[in-house]
């Protein structure tokens, strides 16, 4: 108690110097030999914290597992982890601290397009590569003048995929012809599948009835879907990058009795949204890279649940299958040139072919820095589960 | 007025407002059963008297004694003790109807009854407020408003009151009013009451004792019809000069 | 018509909900001339603790949210006597509060976000479902918290204006300084006000939490109800219900006939509007000052 | 009335008229049916008791509140409609009763704003003080020490005005006031709470800034000697309850029965013909 | 260094935007929380004018605040002449500064709506930065010690007062509107060529507050003040990096911690020509002097 009456001018400096201490520490700690760093850019606070939070100890136990078998080539891993507040400047500033302090070799992430973009540019400028596991934007990996982005690399597929994916199977499969759209216009990525949708849908024939739009954070939507209950659109798409915006949206339709059929994509895909509005949300269909459903995970999913207390996600998988590509691409970078260089990795990246990742195997296309043909599965959501209803192999 | 023990004693009292000393070295006490005035110009200091008597303002040095105990440091404590200030312009809460400004006054106390009674003297003192019980205090007229503060004030059935600057803003023949049912209260209950004024002649005449507030000091006190006819305060106060 | 029924029927259920925050930011408006931003973080704490007594403790609902209420009050006063008291005291200019208040709903947002972690959480009661009146669908639940909103503002109302501690906070927000000289103990109406603000963040959590989510973050939603207190005038109780009706109604009505995409465009520029033609909101009373 | 006084000015010279002014808040009227002209020159006082309408007949003048009827003009020109930044441009400045310094500001600081309400220079020139900006700013500068230097204030021109003393606070606000080149001075109880001698000193400066710089002033004082004093060769005007009551020499009015029934006090005569409570 | 660059640079970026609210909120006592709003028209203002009219970097970003600028009367003069104050005048801006960054959001032509606007290069660099802020900081401290700047003190200390005394409010609030908004605009402009994109995201009402904070921390009426929180702002949580999932808790409470013990800010109303300095000289070695009053937070 007494310790705690210190006059507060003796304390800040003393704090103020502590952090300095500890954070210079951190600075200089310069990199020792035979370990590799690898950075993870987190979502661990703000609105999609739930990302972070699900991939952090994946990704650790993972590397705990490489390392415990002796590292690569001689090499032990280190993940870096940084907090990104799930803003784009936090994610930029904390990408070149992991560069430039931390001098990783790759960097895992980011998760969204807005963050991927400027982080782009940063790899190039560096030289280290980055594999995004969620940032399906297409212009993450190659700019908008149609150039590639050398240093990055995703692992997921695109949102022209899901858009036309989604489209195709809701016209010749499920036999619908009259759209609405329920988009958060400030997400890029249900912008995306918006436009995608929309594009292939009336190239097909189909009509759009009603295009509705709210923004991120929003939770109120029965205005929108009244409206959309009055259009007489027989199918609703809805691809919210939070699941909470489909959960809710499955919630408020079910108060304004609105039963269409609702389509999302794969930022649904979160086991926490069958908990959310499971009932509410049955028969809706939405497109992911991979489920977590397939038994082959299984396993994985019980053993990380019981370990960590958190449900694995399909983040965590994205997250899972960057950081295998990492280990990959170095350990064939220390085969071919002798050194886990940054380059001799992107290099290896970019050459990947076949290559089995957590969830499946995978070739990179050289050209776009896309997973080459990555089957795209559509699910079903029955008696609150996701059921796999077919896979989508683009052409 | 012969007196055992003062109701309140003030001695050595330093008042500041920032790096500003409001009160320097003030001395007073007030007897049971006594008017007291203190007179003095604006910006003086008696309205930084009052308040730090009434626990409102903290005092840099110095001593009050209550009952011969020491001052209270929160103004609700003050009140209970047996110290009401009628605060300088009133400040009735004018969007509160009369009752409910009369019942605030008696806040401290708890017995629904004699609540009950109280206000009933005290409507019984200011008739006009019996008329206006469920209207709006600040509709009432300005003289209506110093008698609701008034009101408010013996609502809670103190031992000392405070008074500040009760003639503020009133017509001559309300202050007339206000001053007589000062002395009634005096006089028929004993109430003792301590009173600050600029209108020094007016104060000086009704008081027993009065005391001389200049920048901060007390530099007079005595008598009150001692001091109406001392003639440093009929020129200075009174505005009274030879000429 | 019935669109139209439909859209005022949402309008109300969200304006109840507004109106339960925007009472607390008035009352402490009302009293200490600051606008309390940590009350977002009270509501989404109150949702939490409703939410994990009734999932990790299976306490019935009812019992949770006496609970969640208890629990909010605990840190609403807390955080009024560590973040505002001295403050207070001190006489500081209400922006100084408004910063610390801010520092106070960072730091208790990521509080919740570390140990309860960020997921989305559906509120564990069950769905009671809906009922319609011709063509308009009505959730049972909508109407349940509508009722119990406007039933805990009510206890608020006859708290306030029935009852003697009522009667002094009225008085505190009236003139704080003549308040006190009528006996009326300030820490404890700070106690009372910081108290019923809990209650009402608290209720107005478990509901939001109901009729939407649990999650860390799902405060952002009061910054509405600051609005819905502006509009209908700073520190006016009755005005803060106007308000937040009219905002409930208006962005439901601007999103259903207008454009759901410009709805807060229109809500902003509504709120711009007033504010011009009544610069202190729709009932605020003026603050001219005296030379 | 004391024609007299009226009869020796030429009436289209006026400098200001308040014309039948009234105003009601909520119900009561502040002001009724008021009316008072002014010739260049002249020092009046207007007295009354407290809640009389003096303040709120400045209020009007500067038009910081509307008038519910009647008309203002100064120097021949309607004020109504004007803002009062506008009002002080035209020539009018005042003082208040409670004083309003700008606290965390010198004293000089206060002096200087009343000097460059309008700057002097244009603001691109103020982001590079070009040499102009210079001049004018060091031009103000010597005005604004002339006019501390005038009222004694020299000493403490680097003050913060909240940490002046209240008499020196009040004398800094006079030269605030003067800083605005007014032709026409309205000051509100410019001794309140001033002694005897602080009194007699401001007395004698407010008679040499009167004399010195020929303002028109109407002063609102409850210190009798001080009214009594200054606007001995002029007239002081009587307000109560809102409406005139008597205006007259100083002489008239100490002896006006209505003036003393209603303000200096009824009672006991002479012993009420003070300062019947301020503020 | 390029991690430490990154810092320097959005401190210095945060410095120029703080100033900007300084000059609105701590000289003339107008609260703002809806500068990000100003900052995203600088930015997009800038970042149009490089890519697609090839514009000179310093002269796109001038244009960019003064386009800030000129929006900034969109709300000033309406607000101005109705009377706003306080938290009215506050959410107004809030409103502002909401519905710029949905428009950018919903207009795909020209600034790419919620993908952002992209093609553009990293011009940002530290010197760019540091001398940008340091004409920022003297072009600031030349306009508050002028006589405009005075006249906004005036303003900020009693409104009232300086109205009698024939200050134009409504111009004078308009020019410090308009340079803070002018401010705001090159920190867009600075922001969206260090990031080389630019996201309606990036304005939000948290770094609105952010700069507010930064404001209120450094202390009213004081340029260095801000100009250090500002900085610290950006790197306190980039130390605190340590605490990791504790970081904004600590950040939070390190807010409420200053304003407990520093309620006036960190340097209120000390202003940069070092004139405490030679007061608190006065004070100690010039004995009647030293009667000075305490400084007040409070006005």
């Amino acid at each position: 108690m007494r310790r705690y009456r210190m006059s507060f001018y003796i304390k800040l400096p003393g704090l103020v110097l502590a952090l300095i201490l500890l954070a210079s520490s951190l600075l200089t700690g310069c990199q020792q030999e035979k370990v590799l760093k690898i950075g993870y850019l987190a979502e661990q606070t703000g609105v999609e914290a739930y990302i972070g939070q699900a991939t952090i100890p994946a990704l650790e136990d993972r590397i705990a597992e490489v390392n415990s078998k002796g590292g690569i080539g001689g090499y032990q891993l280190k993940l870096i982890v940084y907090d990104t507040r799930s803003e784009v400047t936090d994610a930029v500033t904390v990408t070149k601290r992991m560069m430039e302090q931390d001098k990783v070799v790759a960097v895992i992430g980011p998760s969204w397009s807005a963050a991927g973009i400027p982080i782009a540019e940063i790899a190039n400028t560096n030289k280290i590569p980055v594999v995004a596991t969620t940032a399906s934007n297409v212009n993450v990996t190659v700019n908008e003048a149609g150039q590639l982005n050398p240093y990055m690399f995703r692992v997921c597929f695109i949102d022209p995929y899901q858009g036309y994916a989604l489209a195709d199977f809701a016209y010749n499969k499920l036999g619908k012809r009259k759209v609405a759209f329920l988009t958060d216009i400030a997400s890029p990525y249900t912008v995306g599948v918006h436009k995608f949708f929309k594009d292939h849908f009336v190239e097909l024939g189909g009509e759009v009835v009603a295009e509705e739009g709210y923004q991120t954070g929003d939770t109120e939507f029965r205005a929108q879907l009244a409206k959309i209950k009055d259009s007489g659109a027989d199918l609703l798409v809805a691809a919210a990058y939070t699941y909470k915006d489909a959960g809710l949206i499955g919630q408020q339709m079910e108060a304004l009795g609105l039963k269409i059929t609702v389509m999302g994509a794969d930022g649904w895909f979160v086991d926490d949204l069958l908990a959310m509005a499971g009932p509410q949300l049955e028969g809706a269909y939405l497109t992911t890279g991979v489920s977590t459903e397939s038994p082959e995970f299984a396993d994985f999913n019980a053993a990380f649940e019981k370990k960590h207390g958190v449900k694995a996600n399909i983040y965590t998988y994205y997250g899972l299958d960057a950081l295998y590509a990492i280990e990959y691409a170095i350990d064939k970078a220390i085969k071919d040139t002798g050194s886990p260089d940054p380059t001799a990795i992107k290099n290896a990246l970019e050459n990947m072919k076949d290559v089995q990742l957590f969830t499946s195997k995978v070739t990179m296309e050289p050209d776009t820095h896309n997973p080459h043909n990555k089957p795209l599965l559509i699910v079903k959501i029955t008696n609150s589960k996701w059921e796999i209803q077919e896979t989508f192999q683009p052409q | 007025m012969p007196a055992t023990t003062p109701m309140l004693e003030v001695n050595n009292l330093y008042v500041h407002y920032g790096g500003i000393c409001a009160l320097h070295q003030v001395s007073l006490h007030v007897d049971p059963s006594e008017i007291i005035a203190v007179i003095g110009a604006n910006g003086a200091g008696k309205s930084t008297l009052m308040k730090t008597i009434a626990a409102v303002k903290d005092f840099t040095s110095g001593s009050i004694q209550f009952m011969g105990m020491p001052l209270k440091k929160d103004p609700y404590k003050v009140v209970m003790d047996g110290i009401t200030l009628v605060p300088e312009g009133r400040r009735i809460f004018a969007p509160l109807s009369v009752r409910e400004n009369l019942l605030l006054g008696a806040y401290t106390r708890s017995d629904r009854q004699e609540v009950a009674q109280t206000m009933e003297e005290v409507l019984e003192l200011f008739p006009r407020l019996r008329e206006r019980l469920h209207q709006r205090g600040g509709t009432l007229s300005g003289g209506e408003q110093q008698m609701l503060a008034v009101g408010r004030a013996l609502m809670s059935r103190p031992k000392l009151l405070m008074l500040d600057e009760p003639s503020l803003g009133l017509a001559p023949i309300i202050i007339d009013t206000m001053f007589e049912a000062i002395t009634r209260l005096n006089q028929q209950m004993g109430l003792t009451i301590l009173l600050v004024e600029q209108n020094a002649s007016l104060a000086l005449e009704l008081c027993h004792r009065a005391y001389v507030l200049k920048t901060g000091h007390i530099t007079m006190e005595g008598n009150g019809r001692e001091l109406l006819e001392d003639e440093r305060v009929r020129s200075s106060y009174l505005g009274i000069t030879g000429g | 018509m019935d669109l139209f029924l439909q859209q005022v029927v949402s309008g109300i259920s969200i304006g109840a909900i507004y109106s339960l925050l925007a009472v607390g930011y008035a009352l402490v408006y009302s009293v200490y001339n600051f606008t309390n931003w940590a009350f977002d973080a009270f509501m989404a704490f109150g949702a939490f603790m409703a939410f994990y007594a009734i999932s990790s403790f299976f306490l019935p609902f009812w019992v949770a949210a006496i609970i969640s209420i208890l629990l909010a009050i605990g840190m609403a006063v807390s955080t009024e006597k560590l973040a505002y008291r001295s403050l207070r005291l001190r006489k500081a200019p209400r922006l100084f509060m408004m910063i610390s208040a801010m520092g106070a709903n960072l730091a208790i947002v990521n509080l919740l976000n570390l140990f309860f972690g960020g997921q989305f959480r559906r509120f564990p009661v069950e769905n009671i479902g809906t009922f319609s009146m011709g063509q308009v669908s009505v959730g049972r639940m909508d109407v349940l918290a509508g009722i119990i909103s406007f039933g805990v503002l009510g206890l608020l109302w006859v708290f306030l204006y029935r009852t003697k501690p009522g009667l002094g906070i009225r008085a505190s927000s009236i003139d704080i300084l003549t308040a006190s000289l009528m006996g009326i103990n300030n820490d404890a109406v700070a106690f009372i006000i910081f108290a019923v603000t809990g209650v009402l963040s608290s209720v107005a959590g478990i509901f939001y939490g109901i009729k939407y989510a649990v999650y860390p973050t799902m405060g952002i939603v009061t910054i509405k109800a600051m609005i819905a207190s502006i509009v209908g005038g700073l520190g006016s109780l009755p005005a803060a219900v106007v308000g937040s009706m009219l905002l409930g109604i208006l962005e439901t009505l601007v999103a259903g006939y207008i454009s759901s995409t410009y709805r807060d465009l229109f809500s902003f520029l509504f709120l711009v509007i007033i504010l011009l033609f009544f610069p202190n909101g729709l009932m605020g009373k003026s603050s001219d000052e005296k030379l | 009335m004391s024609d007299s006084i009226f009869a020796m000015k030429n009436v289209s010279s006026e400098e200001i008229s308040l014309k039948n002014l009234s105003v009601q808040f909520g119900g009561v009227r502040a002001v009724d049916n008021f009316s008072m002209t002014l010739y260049p020159g002249e020092l009046v006082g207007l007295i009354g008791p407290n809640g009389a309408g003096k303040t709120t007949v400045f209020n009007l003048i500067t038009n910081y509140i509307k008038p519910t009827s009647g008309e203002i003009f100064f120097m021949g020109k309607s004020l109504l409609g004007k803002s009062p930044d506008e009002i002080c441009r035209m020539g009018i400045s005042r003082t208040f009763q409670n004083i309003r310094l700008f606290p965390q500001m010198t004293a000089y600081e206060n002096v200087e704003l009343g000097l460059h309400n309008v700057p002097h220079y244009s603001l691109l020139e103020a982001f590079v003080r070009t040499p102009r900006a210079r001049r004018a700013e060091a031009e103000t500068r010597k005005r604004a020490l002339e006019l501390l230097e005038m009222v004694n204030l020299k000493d403490f021109a680097g003050e913060r005005a909240s940490s002046l003393p209240y008499g020196l606070q009040r004398r800094l606000e006079l030269a605030r006031a003067m800083a605005t080149s007014p032709t026409l001075l309205l000051l509100d109880e410019p001794a309140a709470g001033m002694n005897e001698d602080e009194c007699n000193e401001l007395v004698k400066l407010i008679r040499q800034i009167h004399e010195h710089m020929k303002y028109t002033i109407i002063m609102i004082e409850h210190h009798m000697n001080v009214v009594m004093e200054l606007c001995k060769n002029s007239r002081i005007y009587v307000l109560n309850l809102g409406s005139l009551l008597a205006v007259g020499s100083p002489k008239e009015i100490q002896t006006n029965p209505q003036v003393i029934k209603a303000y200096l006090g009824e009672r006991k005569h002479a012993r009420y013909n003070s300062n019947a409570g301020s503020q | 260094m390029g991690y430490l660059n990154a810092i320097i640079i959005l401190g210095g970026i945060n410095i120029i935007a703080a100033l900007g609210v300084a000059i609105i909120t701590g000289y003339t006592g107008l609260f703002t929380i809806g500068h990000a709003g100003f900052m995203a028209l600088g930015g997009y203002a800038c970042a149009i004018l490089v890519t697609t009219f090839h514009v000179p970097f310093a002269i796109a970003l001038i244009i960019g605040g003064l386009f800030a600028g000129l929006c900034s009367f969109i709300i000033g003069v309406p607000a101005f002449r109705s009377q706003l104050r306080g938290d009215y005048f506050a959410i107004a801006t809030l409103g502002l500064s909401e519905a710029i960054r949905l428009i950018l959001n919903t207009t795909y032509k020209v600034v790419g709506g919620a993908f952002g606007f992209m093609g553009m290069s990293n011009l940002t660099t530290v010197p760019v930065v540091v001398i940008a802020v340091i004409l920022a900081l003297f072009f600031a401290h030349m306009f508050v010690t002028s006589q405009y700047g005075k006249n906004c003190i005036a303003i900020s200390q009693d409104e009232v007062a300086a109205q009698m005394m024939g200050v134009n409010l409504l111009r004078t609030k308009l020019i410090a509107l308009f340079i803070s908004a002018f401010y705001a605009g090159v920190a867009g402009g600075l922001m969206g060529f260090y990031m080389a994109y630019l996201s309606p995201s990036f304005f939000t009402i948290t770094r609105s507050s952010d700069l507010l904070a930064a404001v209120v921390f450094g202390g009213i009426q004081s340029l260095i003040g801000p100009t250090i929180t500002a900085f610290v702002l950006v790197a306190v949580p980039e130390l605190l990096r340590v605490f990791s999932e504790w970081r904004l808790i600590v950040y939070g409470l390190l807010f409420v911690i200053i304003m407990l013990f520093r309620p006036q800010g960190l340097l209120g109303y000390v202003e940069m020509n070092f004139a405490f300095a030679r007061r608190w000289w006065n004070a100690v070695f010039t004995p009647h002097q030293a009667k000075q009053g305490t400084i007040k937070g409070d006005q």
